[in-house]
Parts: C-alpha cells; structure tokens; sequence
C-alpha cells in the first residue's frame, strides 16, 4: 500500500544533513511551508544551500525562511529577491554567499531539474551583470563575482544558457493531498511549491487537509512527493 | 505642478487598452489595479502565478491573494491561478500585452536599470523575465531621484535590467515614448512647462506632442 | 470587455491559409479538436506542416488527424507516432515528409515554444539515429535524412539539442472554457492540448461547456487561447 | 512449455514491488494493469497523462481514460491527469520506479531496438523517453522473433531506441538480468531446458539462476 503520510514534520526530516540544498517554496509570505522549516530549526543543521525566491522581512520571531536566515543556517541563497536586512549584513561582511536569480529563470531551472533536462536557453538577463558576469555573489578577499554565462544567438535573438536546479530536499506547503502524494494548491501559494517538489531528489510537504482528490482536480501528481505532513493549527 | 502617485496611476491607467493582460511590478505600477478603467476590461498578472488581480479588499484579506509587492489584493472574474513557471510562460512568451515597471534610471535608446543601485541591496524578482518578454514595457517613475538627478538619461550607470525593452516613460512631470530606439516627448503634466522638463532630463529627446484630442 | 468566444469554428478559423504550421491536441482518438479540423477541411488550405502526436488509423469517414492526411492536405507532418497506412503510403512515395520527435521532446519543444526558450538540452534520442542522424524524413531522390544534432555532456551525461516549436496555429480541444479563454480538460483528454496552446501564436479551441471557472480549476490560463467555439453537439 | 502471453504478463505482474510507479508500453507490456497483484499498490502510469490506470472497463468505456494503446481502461484510487509534459517529467525527471517496455531486438549489454524495422513503418511514441529515464527498465517480449531469429542478440541491428538501458529480459522462455551491463541467464521458464534457450539466443550470458525459495 502507498502511503506517504509521516506522523510528524520531525520524521519527515529526519534525513535533512548540514551541508543540504534545500529549495523551499513560496513567494513573499504566501505559501511558505513554516511548519517544516520551523521543525528544521528544532535539528542541529547548518551550512544550508537554500534555494527560494525570498528572504524573509528580518523581523523578531519571525517564521518562514527569515528564520533559517535569521539563525545563521545558511552559507548559500540562491533567490531572486533575498530583501533581508540582517541577511544582507552578513552578505556584505563576506559571511554569506548569494546566487541571483530572476525569478522566471530560477522557476524554470527547477522545473528543468525536475524534469531530468541537462539546461536550456532562455533570453532572461541578456545584457546584463546576471548573465555577462560581473553580480557580486560573495564579497570579501577574495571577492567571488558570478562568471558570465554561455550564450547563444538563436534565430537572431541571444540566449543566455541555464542549468537545472536539483535540490538534495524540497519543503512545500499544499492545500491538500492524499496518501499518494497528489497534491492541490490554493491560489497564490501555489507559486513555487510544484515546481520546488519536482526539482528535489527528496521532497517533504505541509497540508492543510488530507483527503481524497478528483484525477482533475491535483495540480502535482504523487510521484514527486516523498513524505506528507498534516499542517499544524495555528496556536491560540 | 507633477503628478502625485495617484495622479500618475490614473494617467497609466487611461492609456491601457480594453482587453489588455497587463503585469505590474512592484512600487507605484501596483496602483494600477485599483485604478477605474470604465468600459475597459484589464486582466492584470502578477509574477508568481495571478491573473485578474483587483484592488486591495475592503474587508478580511486573504493571505493567499496578495499582488507582487505582498499586499493584499482581490481576485475578479475571469481569474486564474497557476505556478511560477506558467505565470512566467505568459511573460517570456509574449502573452503580456503590456508590463508597468518601476525605474531607478532609463537611457535614452531605452535601456532599462531597475533593480540595483550600486553598493545597494540586490534583488531583482521577476523584472529581467518581463523586460524581455512583454510585448510592451511602460516605464512609471518619478521624473528624478530623492537628490534630484535626472532618471532619464543619455546612458544608464546603474546595472541593467534589459537593453532597449522601454517603450513609454510615464514620470510626474511628461510622457516619454521610444520609437524606432529615440525618445520622444508626447506630453506634459498640466503646468509643467517644456523648460522644466529639460532641465530635469539628461537623455536627448525631441518633442513631439500627442494632440490631446486624436487617440493617445 | 474580453470575450473570445466566436460565433462558430468557421469564423474562428478564417485566418488559417495553405502553408500554416498547425498544431493539434490529443493522443490517439482521445482529445482531438474534431469540430474544428472538420471545420478547417471546408476551407481550401493545403501544404500544411502539423504537428500532433498520432496520425489517425486511416479508417474511411475518419474524423480528426487521419482526415486531414486523407485529404492530402498535409506536406509535413512532425510526430512521434505517425501510424496511418495511407500516409505512410505517401511518405515511401516520396510525397510527404515526417519528422519524427520522441513523445516526450514533442511535449517539450512545444513547452519551450510557449514559454519563450530558445531550445533545451534532453537525454533522450541520445545515441539514435533521432539524434546522431540518419532517419530518413523524406524519401525519393535526393532522400531527405534528418541531420545529425549538437549533443552535450553535462555533468558526465550526454543530451541533445532540441529546439522549440512555435506554430502558426493550435487546434484545442477542452472540456470547459469561460470568454476569457481559462481552460480545463477531462482525464486523458488533457494530453498535448495545454501544451499546444501555448506554443502558437494563434490558439483556437473547441470546449465541450462554456462557463465559469473557479481560479484553482483552471488547467491553462486565458492569455494563451485567441479564440473560443462551442464544440458541435454529436448528430444523432 | 513457453508462456502465454498473460502467463508472461502474470510472471512480470509478480516481480514488482509494492508502491511502484510503472509505465506500461505498447504491446505485452499494456496487459500488466490488467494482472492481480495481491498485497501489493501499484500505480501504472501512461504517457500522454494518467496515473493510476487499471484493468479494461466491465462496462461502458470512457473514452478519455485510454491506455498507451489507446485501449479503453479505467482510474483507480489516487488516480491523477496531467498535461504530456509533466508525465515525461515524471519519466526523464527519475520518478518512474519501472517502464516495461516490448522490444524487436536487445543487445548483450543492455541495448534495446524497439521502434523501427529497417525499411518498415517508423513510429517511436515515447519509448525512447521512457527508456533514458525510467529507474528501471524491463523488457516483455517472445523470445525469438515470427520468422524464428533470436531477439537477444550480440549486438541490435535495427535503429536503437536507447543505449545500456535494459535490467531485466522477460521472455516465454526465460528471465535474464543485466549486472554490470552483462547479460544472466536468472530463469527458465516451466519445462524449457538450457539448451533450448541457449539454441534460440544469440547474445553471450553467463547462467546464474535465481533461487526459487529466496527474494527474486
């Protein structure tokens, strides 16, 4: 029988290591599996390679990625818009590496990934630092610059090339699901959360329901879900 | 006198086309929605998998409708929702009849620099994806910076978000339009005068008024 | 106000002209847009260059992909499984030319098209003649053989090239549509439709039912369908 | 006695593993969703877009839940649709545990030739997908081809469908495995001898017979 519901986040995560790419969805505060990262924050993990197109407000108490930000967790963010003060401290003290990414580009290389494609060319950031070089990812001595990206003219336009993302783990936040994984996304907190779950060797998910799904009605089908959660309420 | 915020949002917001699907990025382009656009139907998109956007809500909001900027908006009829590799499908491939970006400085063959200032903070979003694959880039800024520099430039200095996607400039103080690659003055605010606006801009442009009566 | 619903497939189809590339929906008999081919056939267009999955079965009365083969109305025909004898017929005479794309890069390369990529590099065909060359698209003298493809080794594993497709024209078939083009299909009848859509500049589509849609119900989103018509109720 | 062809189906049906997403090729292979397999979930996948596909209909079939054949089946608990490019996403991207694939001819290192005759019909739907991309790879197939030719062969001689792909060999007459890109002879069928396999088999393999009693 399948049956991909675990009894808690801590066993869903149990194989999370330091030193992990881990991608997590959501955009801004929507959609952002807190959950799962906040049962991450209970395991001693470090060194992260995070993956997500947000940093979080930097704010006190605050949940989502800004806490794994917040406590040091993460020594690479590849994102497309990290605003995080205390994050950004960091970044330009040396501590801290960031990967920028446009955000349609960093869509698609999760989706190449999890799609088993080797790369693709994509007309996104030609002409600029983000493809022709330049981007400071980390500053200090030495300063590490992001290298200029192959590129190719195709049919007279220039594309830039782009390789796929393939996260060790996936966090995703969903509406619903089943026991086999088929999941259902609420408006705007779909967002990056199918596209975290397919890229993801391993990829663990936060539900608000669990329960049965029309074939029509699953926006990812089970076989990019690994481990399922039940969303915790809200506390009083 | 310049346009305020407001002012400027209702000026884009008259120009926008009955049908149009419409990205707005962050900063005063999200004003937009809010916007009345009687007799005019405008599907507005926003990057990470929205379309049919409306004004903020009057009551409760929904965590899970909110626009790019993170605010809490509305959904209307005929809305869809979708993934960000779809949501960024439509823009890459040239479904967006149009996309109102911010501007930190525009060059005058239509250079666009939106997302850095230099020594600043980085983030850039989804800006490079809709420079290049709206099939129109409306530019809505205010006509110079906070120390009083002209953003219209003859080239920008700060890193680009796309080389030559800007087609319309909508400032505080004039409407700029780009054809053929030169920059073209089709309007001023009401009262400012052709010498302010010179004075406030770096870029070469000639001047060529949209006659108010004929279409915009 | 946006309504893509047009008075009947004859008007929605009126810009189609002898020599478009078109690109049609369904796998084997299930999803074919058979209203609206049937509706192109009245029309006095030839030379076609189609792009579908299967070929039909070459049966006499033959609605759908087989019809338009019958009528000799196609020149090229881009597939992954073209098998219908008559066609095949033409194709050993030398008359028609087949380009043969693995299922899964026919999906893709569509994909790409509407997403505005400019190619992707995919393991599969690695190693056959679909991509070191050699097939024979197009027999008689001088026999047309497709021509070898860029391949790549990234990260120890060789990929091919692929470019996007981008046709003229798709012809989509939905189960549910409202006037602003928002789509969904029913089961195994989803197959290459949204894809399809999105890849050509100009969408038509036929839908079972013309309604309202809720947000998360939508399979593909309005922007990528031009125009809409009621599919024909079956003559009894 | 060489198998029937649902005596081969049954045989391959009891091989896989409980919670297994299985593709099905064209051919022997679409008989599988049709096979019991006690105590054990399995979710058959299709590739134009369906997932959890079951035995043909008892009644009235629908004509939108067809197999690869294009044969009318149904949809069982957890059942899922989707677009052809996410179902070979499903496949390229490492999520399919097993395709089961007919086949013309294989090598002795794992090669197979499943889509074209010399100078036949072509027609390679998404086999060659499949096989890159599948976990494993299995093929079902008569042992000898209609005019008695073996079928695993040294080397293929028709048009490759992938390279190094096959692990398994399911014939009439035998089971084979590929270990180290070398061929085993794994199992007879009932009442076929060595010497008729090695009669009607042009590959070389080595003979290590799985253990009846023990986990195949």
């Amino acid at each position: 029988m399948i049956d991909k519901i675990r009894a808690g986040a801590a066993a869903a995560l149990e194989t999370v290591h330091s030193g992990a790419s881990v991608v997590i969805g959501g955009f801004g505060r929507t959609g952002v599996p807190v959950d799962l990262i906040d049962a991450l924050c209970a395991r001693d993990v470090r060194e992260l390679h995070v993956i997500a197109n947000n940093g979080g407000q930097g704010l006190p108490g605050e949940r989502g990625i800004g806490r794994l930000l917040a406590e040091n967790r993460v020594k690479k963010f590849s994102c497309s818009f990290p605003v995080n003060p205390a994050f950004f401290r960091r970044y330009f003290d040396g501590e801290v590496e960031i990967e920028l990414v446009p955000q349609g580009t960093l869509a698609e290389r999760l989706r190449a990934g999890g799609s088993g494609l080797g790369g693709f060319y994509t007309p996104t950031a030609a002409g600029t630092i983000l493809a022709d070089g330049g981007f400071v990812m980390r500053h200090g001595t030495p300063e590490k610059t992001l290298p200029p990206k192959e590129q190719r003219v195709i049919d007279g336009r220039t594309y830039v090339l782009e390789f796929p993302l393939r996260p060790d783990f996936a966090l995703v936040k969903a509406d619903r699901a089943d026991r086999y994984g088929n999941l259902r996304f609420r408006l705007g907190a779909r967002n990056f959360n199918p596209l975290a779950a397919m890229a993801a060797r391993t990829t663990v998910v936060q539900a608000d329901h669990i329960g049965s799904l029309a074939p029509d009605d699953i926006h990812l089908p089970g076989p990019f879900v690994d481990h399922l959660v039940r969303t915790e309420p809200e506390a009083a | 006198m310049p346009l305020l915020r407001t002012e400027l949002a209702r000026r884009v917001a008259g120009d926008l086309e009955d049908g149009w699907c419409v990205n707005v990025g962050i900063g005063a382009p999200l004003l937009l929605p809010g916007q009345p656009t009687p007799g005019k139907e405008i599907l507005y998109h926003c990057e990470h998998g929205l379309l049919g956007v409306g004004p903020p809500p009057e009551g409760e909001p929904d965590p899970d409708i909110t626009d790019a900027g993170k605010n809490p908006v509305t959904l209307l009829a005929g809305a869809a929702a979708f993934d960000s590799s779809v949501s960024f499908a439509i823009a890459r491939g040239g479904r967006l009849d149009l996309c109102v970006l911010g501007a930190l400085q525009v060059g005058e063959h239509g250079d666009l620099a939106n997302w850095l200032v230099p020594g600043g903070n980085p983030g850039v979003g989804g800006a490079m994806d809709l420079a290049v694959g709206a099939r129109r880039v409306w530019v809505m800024m205010n006509h110079v910076d906070k120390q009083g520099n002209a953003k219209l430039r003859k080239a920008c200095t700060f890193p680009l978000t796309g080389v030559g996607v800007v087609d319309r400039v909508y400032t505080d103080l004039a409407v700029f339009e780009f054809t053929g690659g030169a920059l073209t003055l089709r309007e001023r605010a009401p009262g400012v005068g052709l010498e302010e606006i010179a004075a406030r801009t770096e870029a070469t442009y000639t001047v060529d008024l949209w006659n108010r009566g004929a279409a915009a």
